[in-house]
């Protein structure tokens, strides 16, 4: 067999790796472009285009250049690929994925195969920044002939070449003989996108696709008992969490976060919509992360004790609610349990089911009591997430929580090199957090992968896109 | 006639301005950041800023609507998407062909079984025939499409396993959509044919042609059905045209990569540009198959091939 | 009745044009002539002449396009919306089609008491009811159709209750738009007694609009004919049956089969070809296409209405001639 | 020579003869008790519904139909047929709400455009032409995204999307009527013209407005259901059928019940509108009369 | 009607009945209706609206539509043959072919969506063994024996005035030189002088073609100008049939006569109308005896109860009424008292 079809539930948006920083684009540019340097399960890097680098002070790094590697369109890749690529990813064109090539100060290229990057203060995380997607190394000469057309017909020295794309239908991706590295096992790799979760399953059991992404929970046996099929299920470096409006009566009093905290069956919530898949996260910071804090416990619920915090915050019952989510239905289902849960303290909750845009507007303007949200991590780091929704300045921390002594140590931990001492740090921000319950963490979710028996090396990545390069048939 | 459809297009002009100003304003009055959602959550403030700044987002609504207008009317160009900062033009022709694929389908399935249908229904009205076939269209009036593809999905794709459940690319693919999608065309079809039938065979022209001593085959085939096109026509593009506009719900339901699908993810995204310029294609297109449904009367009909001089 | 009462209404160079997609139509064009107080003035012609736009223009149903039209010398294109309103209760109409003058919806006592209503002639309900009985009677409708509503009466009677609503005001002078025309005729003959038996008890003037000649005939003090918009000739109804003047109106008698066997049809004139459209009419006698008589003369200038001998006003050029020649 | 038909109906026009030729058509009443059935749902849910449609039990979640819930119960074991009466009240109130929404509106713009004509005529059917041009459910997603969620927003998209129809309805039938002689004659006789419209126009275009209305009913609660189903419906836990018929679709393999009992409500309230509407277009048509 | 030997007759309509069944009752349309025509002959067929001259013309071309029409019983012989026991196919031979029809609004019945040529070509071609070619040129010259100009012989029917619609369909009925014509109210829908121009023409194509003519009309004057023989109708019956002479000069049935005192004399003056009292009646529920006994002037008590027979008063002039001898008594001396 050589052709490999999978079923994603959405498609990319667009091929230019600096136009969108989404899962479904990054799972597709993967097979095309190429980073200079990729992350293992770790979140230490490994060599793809640079086959040695180093840190040579807090803010300068040197990559060494693989050679003799090709682009789809013939030109050899140097490193005026890579000067290219990165100053393009900076240019105004690449506002999407800004975040990422923002720290860096500037490229030098030393010679042919050699570049040297500076940043602009010490940052961690910064290999994971050169692993993200967006700074894959495109071609100076196709994105300039193609133009418009360029995210249709990208041209990169990864193991695939791009052979056709009908839009939210099918990628279609055919193996780049000339590739440097082991050449994948078949031809072809098609990526459909079938947004309907039953279909992906349906077209899984009819044997039109190899791979189905998310399979729906409510499948999940049904794979499992098929015995031409395998379920593959993994984690992936996100936390939901329900946020509480910090700013505003009565939710800026610990206690009533504590309260609702009690008050609320979390995992039994959690076990209903999952059907008992996934995990209760006791840390903000996913377990995949590096220094997640495992070591709380989840409280019992206790209605009790609740009430009588409730009491002691000068709670006037019945208090009236809303908790917010977007669409996703596993969090519309978490609300609507929440709801009937916390009805049992006299809390009266409204569910506000709001459209994604309209939901992130909602949150920005604060007239909300909780909210449910979740985080993915891009850099494999705790920095991100801390910054993201803890710190007081965070550009997502709608929880409007601000604590200063909180703020100090997420600015420390950003800057200090990886060790036991910024382990510390993190651990110490954790606990911290969790005295405070700004937010209540619900779930990891466990995603599953509908896999053909004769299918084999596929192992999903916590990034939740996924190499397929090394799939092999049996 | 070229001057009748010259004037016709001329007349598009305001209402395509209309139509720009009230989605233009629709999504004004939306909330809803599209920096903030095509960024992503963790962009930076100074970046949506830029963003915002650099898609002239920040100008006074009617500034905005101005320079939209005047660079759509001067270069032709409805601006690129936000999210895949491709010109919005290219993005509808992508999406295009699925739904005219499906349309054209749907369209077909229902002409074929509805007119015939409908005219059997009429001239043996009131017969067993009829009154079932006017309670099933009825029934296909009354399924929610989206109901009926799921079961149409289960049955079919699950259970007889006879097509697939998803996707576009062969003749299998098309079955179950258009299904599901030409069960109300067809109804409507077969209603307006059977009445519209109905009413023609009364005519005094259709009495004429019998007492010509004429065989009732072609007293219906030809004198009657010529006749009771012009409604026909109408709703067949009237259903056409809507069609086009995108199923929203079928696509979705079968993966299908069609215009429908496209312009309720841009709504969701926010991606102004590509709403505005995909709800302009459809309204010219929806008015393009308009004029192609008058033209269509003036050559089913000479009575009105004399105004349209 | 003689022909010298008062002139009840006098209309002068009345026109009405409508806009239409292929140009200005000229349905009502320049006419002019007096009804007097009493009589019946009968107004005839083909179809699409512009026997009803002039009937309605003159009690402006609707809107002249120039011209005016003399109430008792008042001016009535010319009053305000209001005395207008007062005007009303003098003039009234009659429809052609009894089927689609009379709102569906309204019972016959709630149609023919809407006249006295809106214009608040009783205040109180029991004389309106009264009056709405005396009408009924009136016009001959039997007292138990009160309820009734239009569609469970025939023809004959609809139109009895059309009369009534236009008699509720107690008028002065009645446009009668082909008012037997969509009737039977045992009920036409029924209805044009009615007629006939109302205007001998209440001295109402009329204008009877019809395309049958022998009912306008009979119902008639003068004729009027009209052709394509214009009057082409107006005469007691004597003179035009004996020896009628315009060339059109001669075969347009001609052209009516006489149900009796003893009558000479050998002199019928046929007219060729169809009436032409009053869409943007050519200069000259509308009717010179199709006239036997026409000279050069006809095609260039308009023939006006001119009185031939006492009381007979025939617009042709060669009217004396032909006298002559008849 | 034949038996002589004795008795004559004679009575045809009044809501009595409507009644009774109504109640010839057995789809008619067929559709006209589903409907009654539908009202008294709506009214009476607190106390028919045997459990509350917010009622959670995750322990009874996805229990097949039984004797103690007729249609089972969803994932949260919540009783399914409770939240099918309960929505009947949303369902009835979406279609109730919206159309009157747009006959308001479309009333007011297709009397107004159709007694008066000209350039008003011209104005305000080009505006609705643009409404028009926009697919309805664009146009009804658009709204909504921009009213934000929820029921009452959610009616008036549905209401605002189908306004076009209803003024091309009423202008049609107001421009007919405006020539019929018994307009002219009401005003030969000094009627003003909002007594004309009153009295005169409207109650003669009732019938294809009615007619129109119970079809838009039936087409507002099916727009209503295909937003929901995308997302941009009501607000969770309200019971809407085509939310219920969403929520449901991903278990569809296991527990089809979940999403057949909330489609079949749809179906079949949507077929008793039609089967009225159907009927009452051949009660008030008086060319099908005859 | 005494029975008469079939051969005289191009047509013999013997105690027709048809109905319609609709939902408020059954309408007597058409009720024991007896008619003949000779060869040749004009006849015109008068009666009031409603009066059952076209149901009963369908019937005769077996056009009745169906439902809710149903002929009930009778016969119809057609040149000696019951056009009522014919089969479908023979039936379609016959129509067109031997007897043709003109309908009665010529608004209305011509096809607007074909050319008038095709349309009278088709009917050449159905009954005649020739081309397409030959039926277009037969067309034309139809066309312009009616005095249309073959240059229009391509235009659509709404491109002619009524008057010349109607000539088209005339050119139609009379393309295959039919034995019988029957023609319904041909001129109710046109002007005067329109309708004398058709009248004119078709007196002249009868004497070119000689077929026999049924002339459907509620128009005296018409019958007075057309036609040898009047036959008047009153609620599904013939009640008076007569040479138009005698006829007119001596109508028998008092409904006749009524018919006569209800239209306006053109030629003398008369101050009022002798009307018929009352309406004509339900057609679902036909007065029992004479249908015209609550109207007539002169009904004696057997008219409720009996139905009158047809009888002979003077050669060739059967009326159906039992009282007609007093009434004619009566005629008499009011002449005298004059
Ligand atoms: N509202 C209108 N708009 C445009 N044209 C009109 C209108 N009303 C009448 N006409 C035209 O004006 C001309 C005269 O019409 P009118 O109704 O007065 O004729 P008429 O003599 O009453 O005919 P009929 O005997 O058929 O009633 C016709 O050509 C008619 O088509
Ligand atoms: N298709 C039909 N269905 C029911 N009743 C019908 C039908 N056609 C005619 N009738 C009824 O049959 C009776 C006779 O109708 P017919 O048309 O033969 O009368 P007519 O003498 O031709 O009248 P007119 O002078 O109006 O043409 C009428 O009462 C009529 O209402
Ligand atoms: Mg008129
Ligand atoms: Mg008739
Ligand atoms: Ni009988």
């Amino acid at each position: 067999k050589d052709t490999l079809t999978i079923a994603n539930i959405y498609d990319a948006r667009s091929l230019d790796p600096i136009v969108q920083n989404e899962v479904a684009a990054s799972g597709a540019i993967c097979h095309i472009n190429e980073t200079l340097i990729d992350l293992d399960d770790e979140g230490n890097p490994i060599p793809l285009l640079a086959e040695e680098f180093e840190q040579i002070d807090p803010t300068t790094y040197r990559f060494v250049l693989r050679k003799g590697v090709k682009f789809h369109n013939g030109d050899p890749f140097t490193a005026a690929d890579v000067l290219y690529s990165i100053e393009r990813a900076k240019s105004p064109l690449g506002s999407a994925i800004k975040q990422y090539p923002e720290i860096i100060e500037s490229v030098v290229a030393e010679d042919d195969y050699t570049v040297v990057i500076k940043i602009k203060y010490p940052f961690t995380p910064f290999w994971g920044t050169m692993a993200h997607t967006s700074l894959a190394v495109v071609n100076q000469r196709a994105v300039e002939e193609k133009g418009d057309m360029y995210p249709m017909n990208p041209v990169g020295t990864g193991p695939f070449t791009m052979k056709e794309w009908v839009k939210n239908d099918k990628l279609v991706l055919e193996r780049f003989e000339e590739y440097w590295g082991d050449k994948p096992a078949y031809k072809t790799l098609v990526m459909r996108s079938v947004p309907e979760s039953v279909n992906r399953t349906i077209e899984l059991e009819t044997g039109a696709v190899d791979i189905a992404y998310l399979i729906p929970t409510a499948d999940v046996s049904r794979v499992k008992d098929n015995k031409d099929l395998n379920v593959i299920s993994a984690y992936q470096h996100s936390t939901c969490f329900m946020g509480f409006n910090t700013a505003k009566e009565p939710w800026n009093d610990p206690r009533v976060r504590e309260a609702v905290k009690l008050a609320l069956d979390i995992n039994g919530a959690r076990h209903a919509v999952f059907r008992g898949t996934g995990e209760t996260p006791v840390s903000l910071v996913p377990k995949t992360i590096k220094y997640s804090d495992q070591s709380a416990t989840m409280p019992k619920r206790d209605v009790e004790r609740a009430k009588q915090l409730l009491a002691e915050a000068g709670v006037k019952l019945p208090l009236k609610a809303q908790i917010w989510s977007n669409a996703y239905k596993p969090r519309v289902d978490l609300a609507q349990i929440f709801q009937a849960q916390l009805k049992e303290v006299g809390i009266e909750i409204e569910a506000k089911v709001l459209e994604w845009g309209a939901y992130l507007d909602g949150l920005k303007l604060g007239d909300h009591d909780m909210y449910i949200l979740g985080w993915t991590i891009s850099s494999v780091d705790p920095d991100g997430i801390m910054s993201g929704i803890v710190h007081s300045g965070g550009g997502s921390n709608y929880a409007k929580f601000h604590d200063e002594e909180i703020d100090a140590l997420i600015d420390k931990g950003k800057t200090m090199p990886d060790g036991p001492e910024r382990e510390a740090l993190y651990m110490d921000l954790q606990k911290r957090l969790n005295e405070q319950n700004p937010y209540l963490y619900l779930y990891a979710e466990e995603t599953f992968y509908g896999v053909k028996n004769e299918v084999e090396n596929f192992i999903p990545s916590a990034r939740g896109y996924h190499n397929l390069a090394g799939v092999s048939f049996k | 006639m070229i001057k009748y459809i010259f004037k016709r297009i001329v007349s598009l002009i305001p209402v395509m301005l209309g139509v720009a100003f009230i989605v233009f304003t629709l999504l004004y009055l939306t909330p809803g950041d599209p920096a903030r959602i095509v960024m992503g959550e963790q962009a930076t403030e100074e970046a949506l800023h830029e963003f915002r700044e650099k898609e002239g987002l920040n100008d006074p609504f009617f500034v905005q609507f101005g320079n939209y207008v005047v660079k759509a009317v001067t270069k032709g160009d409805i601006g690129r998407s936000y999210m895949t900062r491709r010109p919005v033009f290219d993005e509808i022709m992508s999406a295009f062909p699925a739904t005219l694929k499906l349309a054209v389908s749907c369209v077909i399935a229902a002409v074929l079984f509805g007119i015939p249908i409908g005219i059997l229904s009429a001239i043996k009205q009131n017969s067993f025939f009829d009154n079932i076939t006017r309670f099933l269209a009825i029934v296909g009036l009354s399924m929610p499409v989206f109901w009926q593809g799921l079961l149409l999905i289960l049955l079919f794709s699950v259970k007889l396993r006879w097509f697939p459940s998803s996707g576009f690319d062969s003749w299998a693919t098309l079955v179950l959509p258009t299904l599901t999608l030409a069960c109300n065309p067809l109804a409507v079809i077969t209603r307006m044919t059977r009445s519209s039938m109905l009413e023609v065979v009364r005519q005094d022209y259709i009495r004429t042609a019998r007492s010509k001593g004429q065989i009732e085959r072609i007293v219906i085939w030809r004198h009657a059905l010529g006749n009771a096109l012009i409604p026909i026509v109408t709703v067949v593009g009237l259903q056409f045209g809507t069609l086009l506009a995108g199923a929203v719900l079928t696509e979705s339901i079968f993966s299908i990569p069609g215009v429908g699908r496209l312009m309720v993810e841009a709504i969701k995204m926010r991606d102004y540009p590509m709403v505005q310029g995909g709800v302009l294609f459809i309204a010219i297109t929806f008015s393009l198959v308009n004029l192609l449904v008058d033209l269509l009367y003036a050559y089913v009909d000479p009575r009105i091939r004399a105004q349209y001089k | 009745m003689s022909l010298t009462g008062q002139p009840i209404v006098e209309v002068k160079n009345l026109k009405k044009y409508f806009h239409t997609k292929r140009g200005m139509l000229h349905a009502v064009d320049d006419v002019s002539f007096s009804i007097l107080k009493g009589e019946t003035l009968g107004l005839v012609g083909e179809s699409g002449c512009g026997k009803s736009t002039l009937g309605r223009a003159m009690i402006r149903l609707l809107e002249a396009t120039s011209g005016e039209v003399k109430f008792w010398g008042e001016d009535i294109l010319k009053l305000s919306s209001s005395r207008m309103k007062e005007m009303r209760k003098k003039i009234q109409i009659v429809f052609q089609d009894p089927y689609s003058c009379l709102n569906p919806r309204l019972s016959v006592s709630e149609l023919i008491s809407e006249p006295l209503l809106v214009n608040k002639v009783f205040s109180n309900s029991a004389d309106r009811i009264k009056k709405v009985k005396d009408l009924m009677d009136t016009v001959g409708l039997a007292q138990r159709l009160v309820n009734a509503y239009p569609h469970e009466l025939d023809g004959g009677r609809r139109q009895r209750v059309g009369i009534a609503r236009s008699l509720a005001l107690s008028p002065e002078f009645i446009v009668l738009d082909e008012p037997v025309s969509a009737l039977d005729v045992c009920i036409q003959a029924q209805v044009l007694n009615l007629l006939n038996n109302l205007q001998k008890e209440f001295g109402y003037t009329y204008v009877f609009i019809s395309h049958n000649l022998s009912v306008v005939k009979h119902v008639s003090d003068r004729i009027a004919v009209m052709y394509l918009g214009s009057m082409v000739e107006l005469t007691d109804y004597r003179s035009i049956f004996k020896d009628p003047l315009h060339p059109y109106t001669q075969a347009l008698l001609s052209a009516i089969p006489i149900a009796k066997m003893d009558v000479d049809r050998s002199k019928r004139i046929i007219l060729e070809g169809d009436v032409p459209s009053p869409i943007e009419p050519p200069a000259g006698c509308r009717f010179a296409g199709r006239c036997r008589y026409r000279q050069e003369r006809c095609s260039i200038e308009t023939p006006e209405l001119r009185q031939i001998d006492p009381g007979r006003w025939v617009a042709c050029h060669y009217a004396k001639e032909l006298k002559e020649t008849v | 020579m034949s038996v002589q038909s004795s008795v004559k109906v004679k009575s045809e026009a009044g809501l009595l003869g409507i009644w009774k030729r109504l109640c010839k058509s057995p789809l008619a009443m067929f559709g006209l008790f589903i409907v009654g059935l539908l009202i008294f749902f709506a009214i009476t849910a607190d106390f028919v519904a045997p459990y509350r449609y917010d009622q959670q039990s995750l322990m009874d979640a996805f229990q097949a139909p039984s004797k103690e819930h007729f249609f089972g119960t969803d994932e949260f074991g919540r009783d399914i047929f409770s939240r099918i009466i309960y929505g009947s009240r949303i369902s009835l109130q979406v279609g109730l709400i919206a159309v009157s929404i747009s006959v308001i509106f479309g009333g007011f713009l297709g009397a107004v455009a159709g007694y008066y004509g000209g350039r008003i005529d011209n104005i305000i059917m080009r505006c609705m032409d643009i409404l028009l041009a926009i697919p309805s459910i664009l146009l009804a997603i658009a709204i909504a995204a921009s009213l934000g969620p929820g029921l009452y927003n959610m009616m008036v998209a549905v209401g605002i999307s189908s306004t076009p129809q209803y003024a091309r309805i009423i202008r049609g039938s107001v421009l007919s009527l405006r020539d019929q002689e018994f307009v002219e004659a009401a005003k030969a006789v000094g009627s003003s013209d909002s007594r004309i419209i009153l009295k005169h126009i409207i109650p003669n275009c009732l019938a294809p407005i009615i007619v129109q209305c119970t079809l838009g009913v039936a087409s507002a609660i099916l727009t209503a259901a295909g937003l929901s189903f995308i997302g941009l419906g009501i607000q969770p836990p309200i019971p809407e059928w085509g939310a219920m018929l969403s929520g449901g679709r991903e278990y569809i393999r296991d527990y089809a019940y979940m999403t057949i009992f909330p489609g079949l409500a749809i179906m079949i309230t949507i077929l008793a509108l039609n089967f009225l509407g159907d009927g009452l277009r051949d009660v008030l048509d008086p060319k099908l009369r005859r | 009607m005494t029975q008469m030997d079939d051969k005289k007759f191009i047509l013999d309509i013997q105690d027709l009945t048809i109905h319609y069944v609709v939902e408020s009752g059954t309408v007597h349309a058409v009720e024991n209706l007896n008619l003949s025509l000779g060869y040749g002959e004009n006849l015109g067929f008068v009666g009031e609206t409603g009066a059952g001259k076209t149901t009963a013309a369908l019937g005769i071309m077996r056009l009745v539509p169906d439902p809710p029409g149903k002929v009930i019983g009778g016969k119809i012989i057609f040149e000696g043959e019951d056009l009522l026991s014919k089969t479908e196919s023979q039936m379609r031979a016959i129509r067109g072919g031997k007897i043709s029809m003109i309908f009665q609004d010529p608004m209305t019945s011509l096809n607007p969506v074909i050319t008038v040529d095709k349309q009278i070509a088709e009917m050449v071609l159905l009954h005649n063994d020739v081309t397409e070619q030959q039926a277009l040129e037969r067309a034309v010259e139809m066309l312009e024996m009616v005095g249309i100009k073959k240059e229009r012989a391509r235009d659509f029917p709404h491109q002619f005035s009524g008057g010349m619609k109607q000539r088209v369909v005339i050119a139609i009925a009379l393309a295959c030189n039919p034995a019988l014509l029957i023609a319904d109210e041909p001129t109710t829908a046109l002007d005067v002088t329109i309708q004398a121009q058709v009248l004119e023409l078709m007196k002249e194509l009868r004497r070119k073609i000689n077929t026999s003519l049924i002339m459907i009309t509620h128009d005296l004057g018409i019958v007075a100008e057309m036609c040898d023989k009047v036959a008047i109708m009153y609620a599904g019956k013939v009640v008076e049939y007569a040479s138009t002479e005698a006829l007119f000069n001596r109508p028998a049935h008092p409904y006749t006569e009524g018919l006569f005192n209800s239209i306006p004399d053109l030629t003398e003056d008369e101050d009022e109308l002798k009307v018929i009292k009352g309406l004509m009646p339900d057609p679902t529920d036909i007065p029992s005896g004479c249908s015209f006994h609550p109207r007539c002037p002169y009904a004696v008590e057997t008219c409720s109860q009996e139905v009158p027979e047809m009888v002979e008063i003077e050669p060739g002039h059967f009326v159906a009424c039992p009282v007609w001898g007093k009434k004619l008594l009566k005629d008499s001396a009011a002449t005298e008292v004059k």
